[in-house]
């Protein structure tokens, strides 16, 4: 059984229109930029929903996937950054679904958990908890939240192994692993593919079990949005 | 009155020795730069790492290592990434002891709106609806009245929440306030304002006790 | 009429290319053992670990590294530890293609009893109710019949269960059997064994439809 | 503010009796052997409630507990390696909640995770489900599960800092990374106690900010249950 996939082409085959992609990284730092840029070039793909934290900037991330007008619908935290978003919103051509961070990074986890619904405190009280069951517990108030699954996860690693075992680095964790677990598909793209062994057993992130795909990507640009320094 | 600097050396006061601390973007990320001498504070960022540290010398930026607010940033020795459910677990569990962060509105019921504009903004919450409906200790830094001169302590938030019954302490160019009992407490002046001036800037009920001292 | 080995050896023609096994304590340990040539199988162990290898040498044994039957063992190149909650996270979230475990009775609905004796023996489920409740693919291992003699494929468990409408096939000493419909369905008998045999060691509803051909 | 404490019996200080324990574990695998034998030093301490997988044998790890009579209830997944256990037991002086292995993880990490209850489609139809809420999600029927926090949490690492960031080694990480999460005061001893920075910080298990107490045991026994070999 071979996860190693020789191309991105080959990593998103399958993917198709109306379906829900999980896609890792927090604003643009460890997002799949391979994956995004090779769905961007496939245009037929369309009426996408988009499970990201943030949706990317005008011309980089998923705000490739925007300016083509793939995405019918985002799940996201945040969605500052974004001119053409913020256009597509406003005028209702696309479906924006806010999710509280924390609660968004655990509908992922429990789906990739086998745990239907969970209790948060997150969001009661607001227009996030529309709709939703809430109940007391030790005098604090809760709203049940459901769990996300996709029908694809896309993540970027650090480093990885043909088995599909992932390393992440820094910050650039962030979503990553949650959304490897929820797929139904998981593709991974590393910046480093080694061999089985290569990677210490009690230092890994995701276990291979999560990731069905799993390639080198080349290239990496790893654009910056606040450059801030101390000099 | 204040400036944003002030305001954040003053919500620096409140500190204590080993808490775990989050610190919002705008000026609640410059109470980093006013940590009193002896008070060892750990900075959590939501999207992954307990142990940050200052901005990066030009040669030492790294794209995969920022905070929420997607500044390059460095870490401190002791330092631990981990991913976003990680993270807001220990937000949710009650471990940070003090979240910081900015609003366009608080009432006197310590309900907050700082996420959306109907019809005109919706950046969205973030994760400022799982910290202020978890942290024990949320302080609010702002301006004590938005552009066009109004009020942003009110006795009812308008805008939609982000949390409610959560604030409890603010800190504004005008004073530091306190959140209880369905009332602002004023407690410390800024330098150079009245506690006239306070009123006349505080829509909600407010509750003057006493002499109100200059800030500390 | 099988032994222990045998049964191991025939569930492991059971076994794909690719997939991810959680083996039992007993009997469903020993299907490692047994593992086609050219079949690239990944076992899990529920205390932490993917890539489970044989037992260490005496000179490279390590308390730190045990499978869940408590027993030292090794790694495989590409294995990886993980705690308890990513452990049964990946084995709810159905990862796990193919659970192995025994049992002191199954039914013909596919539900299975392997935990506790009433008044007389509790040793816990351990994971057991988590696998069965989660995996879409289980296979019990176990003598057809109780030391007693009195059959343990039942009309209806009577011990207290571990799970409902699990099991898919039975692999005894006796015979192959699937589950469905109600029913249990008799696929294969050991080299050695007459339909007569199963058919008087089986308690619940057994559909024999044509010839039972030998094991594979 | 220092979370180093010089020993172990400064490190379990305020245990009382009639409080809950959470104790890391798996069989006698990565159990925190200093702090339970200090605790066994310590008779007056009774009536506990001990979350632990397993109740460890009857000669060493939670087995000197119920011998001293100091524990009132166990909560655990399998308990089958310890004839005193089951005595006490049987005999009722002793109370057991049996609790799913998984089910029994996952309500640590809620309980350290801020989550008061999720649902789990493990123990459904049995005695686990026995006066739990059932519902169904895509044609599955789940048991509401709810959370576990302790009073005080107590796990054993490889290494760690005196930050509290704590590294397990091989399937000794088991429970303790939950359990961990879900004390009020948490308390980690550790084979070796290091320097913050002297862990990688992308390579921590536990973050030091689910830690308060931290120090270095000596001379770890490491007792072996099945000594199983291939000559």
């Amino acid at each position: 059984m071979k996860k190693v996939v020789k191309n991105v082409d080959e990593a998103i085959e399958g993917i198709q229109s109306g379906m829900t992609l999980m896609l890792g990284g927090f604003g643009l730092c460890g997002i799949p930029e391979k994956c995004i840029e090779a769905i961007s070039k496939r245009p037929e793909i369309k009426d996408l929903t988009c499970i990201s934290n943030n949706a990317g900037v005008d011309d980089f991330g998923l705000g490739f996937l925007l300016k083509n007008h793939q995405i019918k619908k985002m799940i996201s935290s945040y969605v500052g950054e974004n001119e053409e978003f913020e256009r597509q919103m406003l005028s209702g051509e696309l479906e924006v679904e806010l999710t509280p961070q924390g609660s968004l990074a655990e509908k992922c986890r429990a789906g990739g958990a086998g745990i239907p619904a969970f209790y948060t405190p997150a969001g009661y009280g607001t227009e996030v908890a529309e709709g939703k069951e809430t109940r007391e517990y030790n005098g604090k108030m809760y709203i049940l939240e459901e769990s996300l699954v996709s029908d694809f996860s896309i993540v970027k690693a650090w480093k990885g192994d043909t088995k599909g075992n992932l390393v992440f680095k820094a910050t650039a964790r962030n979503f990553n692993p949650v959304m490897a677990m929820a797929g139904k598909i998981t593709i991974a793209e590393v910046e480093y593919l080694v061999e089985p062994g290569e990677l210490d057993p009690n230092e890994i992130h995701t276990p291979g079990i999560f990731v069905h795909r799993i390639f080198e990507g080349k290239n990496y640009e790893k654009r910056i949005e606040q450059r801030t320094t101390s000099n | 009155m204040l400036k944003k600097e002030d305001i954040a050396k003053r919500i620096a006061q409140e500190l204590k020795d080993g808490w775990y601390v989050n610190l919002g973007i705008g000026i609640p990320t410059l109470v980093a730069n006013y940590i009193p001498e002896g008070i060892d504070v750990t900075l959590q960022s939501e999207n992954g790492l307990l142990g940050m540290g200052p901005f990066p010398t030009k040669e030492s930026i790294d794209a995969d290592l920022i905070n929420a607010g997607k500044q390059t940033i460095t870490t401190m020795p002791g330092s631990v990434f981990f991913d976003s459910s990680d993270s807001f677990a220990m937000i949710r569990a009650g471990k940070v002891q003090l979240t910081v962060l900015g609003a366009m509105e608080v009432d006197q019921n310590g309900d907050i709106a700082n996420w959306k504009i109907p019809g005109k903004m919706v950046k969205g919450m973030g994760g400022a609806m799982d910290l202020v409906a978890s942290a024990e200790n949320i302080i609010v830094a702002m301006m004590h009245t938005n552009r066009a001169g109004e009020s942003k302590l009110l006795d009812k938030c308008s805008l939609p929440l982000t949390g409610v019954k959560c604030v409890t302490k603010i800190v504004t160019n005008l004073a530091v306030l306190e959140i209880k009992d369905g009332a602002f407490h004023l407690l410390e002046r800024a330098p150079g304002v009245s506690v006239e001036e306070i009123k006349a800037a505080t829509a909600g009920k407010l509750i003057i006790k006493g002499d109100i001292p200059n800030m500390i």
